[in-house]
Order: structure tokens, then sequence, then C-alpha cells
């Protein structure tokens, strides 16, 4: 990607176990591919808040820098513009991420909430701060206008469990198959026992169920198309 | 001062500054700001971009933006007013200027660096020496004051005194006779469109919007035939460049391509029928009086004798024979002659998209112009109409707006002039003919700008003088008067046309207005850059022409 | 993206799945129920007594026919579902009028499922399906081909479901129109103020 | 039938037109309401005879039902109202339309408030506190500069830098795309090709 020919920055970026080394060329192909998945999924992905801040703050950067530039020097217009370009693909990415947070919040703040290893997380800090506050304001305007008006004590209850709308894992999805995957397990929804095992080859793109692909997604075996 | 060098003088020094593009609301202008929006989206330079129609309106744009802006291009504006004095213009704002509008005022021609006119001069046109216009007076009184003998000081100054008001008198008859006539320079669209080809920017698109503007200034006939045939034959060089660079592989068709080639000067006949489209032509319709039976009768005639059925003639020409639709033009050349049509095949430009059908220019330049002065019914203000007139040039669904609406305006007009001739409308007022449209007509609606009312008034005018027996009739100008359109009880519009036997397309209105206007103190607006059309209220109405005519006379 | 936008169900919030539960059903009651006869108002009971057939919304249908101990009610098919539908839509689905006839048809037709006879709810969803397959491609062709004007006439006969379909249809031929036209990048203005500025020149114009 | 009244609610937000927001129905809400209670008093006197007669127990699962329906169409109603106020504060910003503000009951409105500074928040903290602006951007950038059409009269408009333009009625422009997004957005500019 052209970040590469704004700056030859390296950046280091915590992976779980290790620092490693990255350039920003390669957290914006990271996150361009973040982006793509995000709006396929029929859930939410894991966050990766260290690289949207990290594109973030090498947007500032590279922004003060430019500003210094003459105002009519070609190359200006052509990096600006590339900025412009990283701008957008964050913010449309954490847009819909929103979205998700948005309608599925009970849900994902329960498996969040599930989740023990922090890599894993599937909020950032502020997005648990936000779908938190956004829960709780949603359970307070029903409390105000309908449940405390309520007697049946059982009634007069907010029921996450019942009320969560829950992403339709089931839904299908467009995948390209990266590393060789063989033995994937199809489940029959039917309930026939006509459950199928497929072996995914490399280049492959097939159109499957969310659900029997989720774990090779988050392993990076395919991605989304 | 005229600028020599367009891209060092001009182009280079607005870039990387944001500037002020005034526009006057006429087709020419029109074309040529969207040269100079491409060139500036190209090069990323900032601009905004206000119509103006009049004096005022250039007065208030200027006066509004001037604190945020160093440099203003006027296109079609301005030209003929002393703009430092008028704009009262701070001296670190540089005015760029290119108007067709002629005589161009000399204190913008000798304007040291502040005025800068984009354009030259044409071969025919002359200015004032420099020497003759302007007179370092301090100079010539502090020599003065060096002077010892006071007999000498008398003598001498008395003899300056003599010289000065000769020297004046000579002046201002230099003056009157450079500002007596009001006419057109060449086309600024082609000015902008050779500056984009400086800057290597020059595109199909852009040349034709040049052609385009050609075609509008053919449809007005404000400038002499041989000039517009030259112009033509210019961009017509550009045309075959382009196509030459652009389609080495002459297998393919091209996507899009420009050609120039004979065509029927017929107004809107490709989206029209033969037979309507005949009518609303000037040419035809007053060459065959087809506001007669006997024209009309005439008219089927020509068309039989070309072997054109009328069912076809009469409906739309996209509907005609395939067969008939190609030969038409060298059909009606055949027989042009017989029936007095010299000139009705001629060579235009026209282009073609695929999957689209072909357009003459003259239908862009129709659409737009019919846009530009809508019906003063449709309440749309003159920004708005600019701006439709403006899209109408992209193609697109206001295209197709702009030929229905062209079609309605030759309609309104070409009943109006038949409303003159039946009613016997067109008055010699002895130096000249005069017509007037009625107030509460409602044609009076469709008369609302100066294009239209030019083109009435040139129509009116033809059509009188195929009809009239007097043979002075070719040699009379005609004043034309329609109610305005935003105050019908109280103003009118009025505009000159110059008599048909000059060719020279110089308009003496414009002075002549301005003269009958201060003699009898009439409550008037010389308001418009077009100076041979004036606002005028009609209660000055009697007396403001009985002083025309005495001044005329 | 889109497909978050549609599936709906379990949404407990959902519009489109209320609407679709108010339909009725109609259900014999096994037992009796005490003191609420008026449910039943042709009746005239203080009860409603074993036997009684009454037209139910889905949404109290449902449960009563699940009920753990003993069935409350037993639900039968809505007409719309029954074999002379069936062979009508079977015959020709696409003629039919599923405006009129659901405007929930395959919604409902989902509830049903599960309180339909064990004999009858393989029919049942396999008609669902194939109506659906059946109507889907004639919908796909007008949504790309009809123009603004004939919309109203080509979308009367549609299921809501169906019109979703058609709207979003005409959505992404837009889409493309607007992409060929090169004018897909142009920024807006925010849709709901431009409904609002429509709204308020409709208004205008008027009055 | 019992749950009727919830469930015009319902039908009322089915029927208005998509973006708009018909006025709170606080009365079909109070009724919806009462009726819960009233269906809740029954089945408690019932649950009470129960032992005496077995009978009741068909009752009691009826009503239950339809408190079930009622409640889910009374939180559906206030789901979705909130729903379109969430649009309209990413589409409309953190001001609502006085027209809107009329239709909508004080909790809603504590609602919108509360949400309102949710957003803002978050988008404050994005990017180690340098904040990023989510309303904008929201198509992908194809120039850096654009030409817009200015559709009222709005008077000067700040630029980078200190530059300062007019904006007047049907005057054309071209200005940074990132400065004129807002304005586009709230119908000020027209973005044209």
């Amino acid at each position: 990607m052209k970040m590469a020919d704004i700056t030859d920055d390296i950046l280091s970026a915590s992976d779980d176990d290790e620092s490693q080394v990255v350039t920003a060329a390669e957290v914006l192909l990271k996150i361009e591919s973040l982006w793509r998945t995000e709006r396929l999924s029929p859930t939410l992905e894991c966050h990766q808040s260290e690289l949207v801040d990290c594109m973030l703050d090498q947007i500032t950067q590279m922004n003060n820098n430019l500003r210094r530039c003459k105002k009519t020097d070609l190359r200006l217009a052509i990096h600006r513009m590339e900025l412009e370009r990283v701008r957008y693909v964050v913010a449309s990415y954490l847009r819909c991420r929103l979205l998700k947070i948005e309608r599925f919040t009970h849900y994902l703040l329960e498996k969040h909430g599930e989740l023990d290893d922090p890599s894993l997380a599937l909020l950032s800090p502020q997005e648990l701060d936000y779908a938190k506050s956004y829960a709780q304001s949603i359970e307070s305007h029903f409390n105000k206008l309908v449940l405390r008006h309520i007697t049946h004590e059982k009634l007069a209850e907010f029921d996450a469990k019942k009320m969560s709308v829950v992403p339709n894992m089931n839904g299908y999805v467009f995948l390209k198959v990266l590393k060789d995957s063989p033995g994937v397990l199809i489940s029959d929804q039917v309930g026939e026992n006509a459950d199928e095992e497929v072996d995914l080859v490399a280049g492959d793109q097939h159109l499957m169920m969310y659900s029997s692909i989720q774990e090779l997604l988050k392993s990076g075996h395919v991605e989304l198309i | 001062m005229f600028v020599t060098n367009i891209i060092k003088e001009f182009y280079d020094c607005i870039s990387g500054k944001r500037v002020l593009v005034l526009v006057h609301s006429d087709l020419d202008a029109i074309c040529s700001g969207k040269i100079l929006q491409a060139l500036f989206r190209a090069d990323h330079i900032l601009y905004t971009l206000c119509p103006v129609l009049t004096l005022s309106d250039l007065l208030t744009a200027v006066k509004s933006h001037k604190e945020q802006i160093s440099s203003i291009i006027l296109i079609n504006c301005g030209g003929t007013l002393d703009l430092v004095e008028f704009l009262e213009l701070p001296p670190h704002i540089k005015v760029f200027l290119a108007d067709t509008h002629r005589p161009l005022h000399v204190c913008n021609i000798y304007s040291d660096d502040q005025i800068r006119i984009l354009g030259q001069l044409d071969d025919d046109e002359e200015v004032p020496a420099f020497g003759d216009v302007f007179r370092d007076d301090e100079t010539s009184e502090s020599e003065e004051e060096d002077e010892d003998g006071v007999s000498r000081i008398s003598e001498s100054r008395l003899e300056k005194q003599r010289e000065r008001r000769l020297w004046e008198q000579k002046r201002n008859k230099l003056l009157f006779d450079y500002s007596q006539f009001s006419y057109f320079a060449g086309s600024t669209a082609t000015l902008m469109f050779e500056l984009a080809w400086k800057l290597s920017k020059d595109t199909s698109d852009l040349l034709w919007l040049a052609i385009v503007s050609l075609s509008g200034e053919q449809l007005c006939s404000i400038r002499e035939q041989h000039k517009l045939a030259l112009c033509a034959a210019d961009l017509n060089t550009h045309v075959a460049r382009l196509h030459h660079t652009n389609h080495t592989d002459t297998t393919e068709p091209a996507a899009d391509t420009i050609t120039f080639q004979k065509d029927v000067q017929l107004s809107l006949y490709r989206h029209w029928s033969l037979v309507e489209s005949m009518r609303h032509s000037p040419l035809t319709a007053t060459s065959l009086k087809l506001w007669t039976h006997k024209g009309e009768k005439k008219m089927f005639e020509l068309l039989a004798e070309l072997g054109l059925p009328l069912t076809e003639c009469r409906q739309l020409f996209c509907g005609m024979d395939v067969k008939l639709r190609s030969e038409l033009p060298t059909l009606l050349e055949g027989k042009a002659d017989k029936y007095g049509l010299g000139g009705l095949v001629t060579p235009s430009f026209s282009r073609s998209h695929v999957f689209h059908s072909r357009c003459s220019a003259s239908d862009f330049a129709h659409a737009a112009l019919a846009l530009l002065e809508p019906p003063s019914t449709d309440g749309l203000s003159m920004s708005h109409a600019f701006l439709d007139a403006s899209d109408c040039l992209n193609g697109s669904t206001v295209f197709a707006k702009g030929i229905a609406s062209a079609r309605k305006q030759l309609e309104a007009v070409y009943r109006q002039m038949q409303t003159f001739l039946d009613m016997n409308q067109v008055i010699s007022a002895g130096p000249f003919l005069y017509a007037t449209v009625l107030q509460g007509s409602p044609l009076a609606a469709f008369m609302s700008g100066p294009h239209v009312l030019g083109a009435l008034g040139r129509f009116t005018l033809g059509a009188h003088v195929s009809a009239s027996r007097n043979k002075k009739a070719r040699s009379l100008p005609l004043v034309l008067t329609t109610p305005d359109s935003s105050q019908p009880q109280d103003w009118c519009l009025v505009c000159g046309i110059p008599p048909l036997a000059d060719t020279s397309h110089r308009n003496f209105f414009g002075k002549a207005f301005e003269q009958a206007v201060s003699k009898t103190q009439s409550r008037a607006q010389l308001e418009f850059f077009d100076s041979h059309v004036i606002r005028l209220h009609v209660e000055d109405r009697s007396k403001f022409f009985d002083a025309l005519i005495s001044l005329l006379s | 993206m889109a497909n978050f936008y549609t599936s709906y169900y379990p949404n407990y919030f959902s519009v489109e799945d209320i609407l679709a539960s108010q339909d009725r059903v109609p259900c014999k009651f096994e037992v009796t129920v005490k003191g609420l006869g008026y449910l039943d108002a042709s009746s005239g009971n203080e009860d409603i007594l074993p036997g009684s057939k009454i037209e139910l919304p889905c949404w109290m249908a449902r449960p009563l026919c699940s009920s753990k101990r003993l069935p409350i009610v037993s639900a039968q098919l809505p007409v719309n579902y029954r074999e002379r539908y069936r062979e009508i839509l079977s015959a020709d689905a696409c003629v039919v009028d599923l405006q009129k006839l659901g405007p929930h048809f395959y919604e409902l037709g989902l509830h049903l499922l599960p309180i339909t006879s064990a004999p009858d709810r393989p029919r049942l969803a396999a008609l669902l399906t194939q109506v659906l397959r059946d109507r889907l491609r004639p919908i796909m062709d007008d949504a790309q081909h009809c123009s603004a004007d004939e919309t109203s006439q080509k979308i009367a006969k549609l299921d809501r479901l169906e019109i979703r379909l058609f709207r979003g249809g005409q959505e992404s031929v837009r889409d493309r129109e607007r992409w060929l036209d090169r004018t897909a990048h142009l920024l807006s203005m925010a849709p709901l103020l431009a409904a609002s500025n429509a709204r308020h020149k409709r208004k205008r114009q008027d009055s | 039938m019992l749950g009727d009244k919830a469930f015009s609610l319902i039908q009322e937000l089915d029927r208005s037109q998509h973006g708009t927001l018909p006025p709170f129905n606080e009365d079909a809400v109070r009724q919806a309401l009462e009726e819960i209670d009233s269906l809740f008093q029954q089945n408690v006197a019932d649950i009470n005879h129960l032992a005496e007669d077995d009978a009741l127990v068909a009752g009691i699962h009826l009503r239950h039902a339809a408190l079930e329906r009622n409640k889910r169409c009374l939180l559906a109603y206030l789901y979705n109202r909130l729903e379109r106020l969430r649009t309209m504060r990413w589409q409309l910003g953190s001001v609502l339309p006085s027209d809107v503000r009329t239709n909508l009951c004080e909790p809603e409105l504590e609602w919108f408030a509360q949400y309102s500074s949710t957003v803002a928040r978050y988008m404050r903290s994005l990017g180690d506190g340098q904040g990023l602006d989510l309303t904008v951007d929201l198509k992908p950038p194809k120039n850096l500069y654009i030409e817009v059409r200015c559709l009222q009269d709005y008077g000067e408009f700040e630029l980078e830098e200190g530059e300062v333009v007019l904006l007047s009625k049907d005057s054309t422009h071209f200005l940074p795309m990132e400065h004129c997004q807002h304005l586009i957005r709230q119908g000020v500019l027209q973005h044209v090709k």
C-alpha cells in the first residue's frame, strides 16, 4: 500500500506475547482486511483497537507533517488523498462495529463477559463502555415508561435472555480459502443427521454457513469475500 | 493591460490561491466558466463562482467577497466599466478580465497591473492612444510654478488652458467615437479552450463547450459571418487534432466523436418534426413567409419537390425514414437556392456518443439559452436558471428539459412575431421601427431576457422586411419593448436591434438609450451588460421615445 | 451487511414479527376455560366450553397448543394454507395475490409449523419454500426493470417479505445506475433531512 | 381481543412513514398497562382458587400469554421509537428538529440526550483520545476537493487555517471535501459532478 511511500516509520504494535515490529503499511493492510470481514460477518468479530489507535495516530502525525509542505506540491495532494482514504476505512470499520454493538448489545455483553483471554475480547474498552451505557439507557427507559408500572414481579423484569437480539450465526457467507483445511464439518440444520464433512482447499471459494467456518475465520484459514 | 502570456501572467498567478469567478449570465460565459472549472479541478485551484446578470449583481458580489479574496476573474462582464472606480477595488485585489463586450473601457486597457485583460483586440478594433485620453496634469502644473515672470505666466497659462480645452474636446470626441457602438469580440470560451490547450489539458469535452458557445453566437448573430466562419475553422483543426491523438486505432468506432460537416440550419430539427422546425426557424420562416397561407403552400411544395411525404415531415424527425433522414442535407441543398434559402445547408458541428443519437451544437445552444431565460411564470431566480443552463451542457436529463423549453420558447417567439405582423404592430417612427409586446398577453411571460428579446427582434425585423414593400425597411433598426416580468405594471424592457442591412453587427442603441435617458431624465435602469437592453419606467416611455426619435433623426 | 438487518428472528422487538403473529388461526378448545367466554362473543357463555371453535391470534394459539400437560386448544391451519390453496399455489404461485392472502404468508407460515399436525408439517414447509422459489424470479425481474410509476402496481400483489426483496432489488439497480452514471461517489444530504424537506415541499404545494 | 390496545401501538409505528416519529401515544400505553394490571389481578385471584378448581389452569395460561404479548408490544413500541431517534442522532446531529421534539415524551428526550453523549464520548475517545468523527466519511473519498453548490444563504464558513468562504445561495464552490461534509449532510451544500 502507498502508506509505505509516505513514511518509513516503523512502529510497534504489541501482540499478545511478544512485541512485534510492524510497518504502517502492514497495519493498513490488516485493518483493510478486518474491515472487509467485519462488514461481511453476521456477528461482531474480535476487536483490534491497538491497530486502530495506531493507524489514527499515524494519520494525525502525517497530517502534521503535511501541513509543513508547500501547498501546490503535487505529492501533497497524493498523500492527503491517501490519508483521507485510510480515515474512511477506519471510520467505516468502527461504524459497522457500533451498529452491531447496538443491535446485539446484551448478547455481546454476555459473550464478552464469558471470555477470559483478553486477546480474544470482543469489545475494546471504549466499545465496552459504549455497550454498557447503551444497554443501561435502554433498560432504564423501559423501566420508566412500562416495566415499573407492572405489578407482576416476574413480568416487570427486563429479561435480557429473552429480549436480546442474537446475530444469525446460520447466515450464509461467501469465503475464500487461504490455507488447506481438511474435514470441515457442515452440520445439518434440518436435524436428519445428514452432517457432512468437506475438505477446503486453498484458493477455493465457497458459500457456507457462518457457524461452520467461524473458527477457521478466527485462525486465518479462510477470509470472507 | 492586455496579457500577452496567458499562462505566466494569468494562470500561474492564481494557482494556489482561492479565486472568485464572476460569470455573466450568457451562454459564452457559462461555457468559459465550465472550461475554467475543469482546469481548476485538475489543478486543485479553489474557487467560488457566482453568476451575475446586472451591474448591481457584479457590485454586490465583489463587495461581499472582497474581504476574503485577492484575485477576481470576470467573465463577460465589467469590461466596459472603469472597474477600479466602479468596484472600489483596494490595490491588493487583482482582476483578470475576459469579456467579449466591446468597447473595453480605456481605463481597463491602460491599467498598470491591477486589471489584466485576457485575449487580444481584433485587427479592426482601434483604441484611442494613451496620450490622447490621459494627460499628466499635475506635472504640467508644477512646471508652471517654476516659471518666474508674471506676464509670461499668464500668457503661457492662457495658452495652456486653450490647448487643454482643445485637447479635452478632442479627447471627448475620441471617446465618443470609441464608445458609440457596442459590439462583441471573439468568444471567451474559445479563449479559455486555447488556455486549456496551452496547459495540455484540452479534451473533447472542453472543445465541445467552445463549439457550443460559438454556435450560440451564430444563433444570436452577434458577430460578422466571416469571423464566425474563421473561428469555426480554427476549432475544427482542434477537432482533427484531438481525434487524431485519441483514435489511432481506426477499426474501433470512437465512443465520442465531434464532426464538422454539412448540416441543415433548422432549429432543433432533430428533436422536432421537419414542418414545425421549418416554421420556427427564422431563415425558412422569413424567406417563405410561413405565417401566410401562400408561404405554407410554398413550404409543402418544397417538401413535395424534395420527395418528402408530408406524413413523414409531420412526425418527429427521429421517427422519419432513415434513408430520408440521411439524405436530407443533400436534398435541401439542391433546392435551397430556388426557394431563396441560401445558407440553409452549411457546415456545422455535431457530436455523437455511442448509444445516443447525434446532437448538433446548435441544439445545445438552443437548450441552454432557453433555460437561461425561463418564462417568468416559472418563477425561477436568475441564478437558478443559470445553474440549469450550465447543467444542461453536461447532457443528461436537464438537456432534455432544455430542448423542451427551447421548443416552447421558439413557439412563443414565432407566435409573437406573427401577432406583430398580423396586427400591423410594427410601426415606423421615422428613423426606426418599433413594436410593443402587450402587457397581459400570455406570450409576454416568455420575453423575459436579453437573448429572447434579441431573437424576437431579429425574427420580427426579418419578417417585416420580407413582407414590407418599403425598400427602406432593410436599413431601419427596430426598438422592441416588452413588460418587465418582475414588475409588468410599472417597468418595461427596451431592446434595440440594428438594421438588417448592417452586417457589421455594431449596435448604437446602447449609447442612444443612455443619451435619451439623460436628456429626458427618464426613470430608467441601464443595468445590463448588454447595453442595448434597458429597463424603463412605463410612464416615461413616450418622452423617452420622443427624445430617441429626435436623437436618431 | 444486509443480512443482519433483515434477519429479525428471534428478534423480540421486531415489528414485522409482531404484525405476523397477530394473524388469526382457527382453534378448537379442548378444555373449559373459566371466565373467558367473552373471547367468543357469539356464544354468550361465561366460560369457553370444550369443542368451541374460535379464531385466536397466532401469538395466543401457539403457547396454548404447546402447553405441557394437556393442550388447551388444538389448532388448525388457516384456510390459506390448506389443500385448496395449496393446489392453486402449486399450480402457479405467481398469479396469487399474496397481499390479500397474507400479507405475512411466509412469516405466519413459519409460526404455524410447530403447531401443525405431524403429517401436515413437511407439506407446509415444502409449500413455503416452493412458493417463494417460484415467485422470486419474477420479483427480481420486475425489481430490475419496472419504472418508478409501475412500482405500486407491481407490489400490489406481493407479501411483505417479498416487498422487502423487491425494494432491495430496486435499490441495488439504482446503485448500479449511479455507478454507471459516475455519480455514486457524490456525497448527499442526510436521508432523513431530504425526506423531511420533501414532505414540507409537498405540504406547501397542497395548501 | 386481548392485547389489541398494545398491538395498535405497533400498527401505528408500522403505518407511520419511515424516518418520522408519530406523537408518543400515552393513552394507548396507559390502557395497555391497565389491561396488564387487570389480567394480572384475575390471574392472582384464580391462582388462589386453584386448589379448589383445577379447571382454572387453562384461563391462567391464556391470560399469561396475553400478559406476555402486551409486554412485548409495549417494549417493541418503545424500542423501535428509540431506534428511529438513534438514526436521527447519526443523521441530524445532537440537536433534534423542533417538530420531532414535540412528538417525544420526557423519558425519550432524556434518552436521546444520554445516547447523544454516549456517542460523543465514544468518538472523542478514539485514537488515544484524539477523537474521530464517525458521522462523516460515509462514502469512499474520490477527490480531495469537490465541487459544491450552495442551496441557501448560509453566510461565512471557515476553512482550515482561517480562510473564510462566503456561502450564498446558488453560488458554486470548489472546496476541500473534508470541510464540506457536514454542510452537505445538513443540506446547505450540494455535491455536484
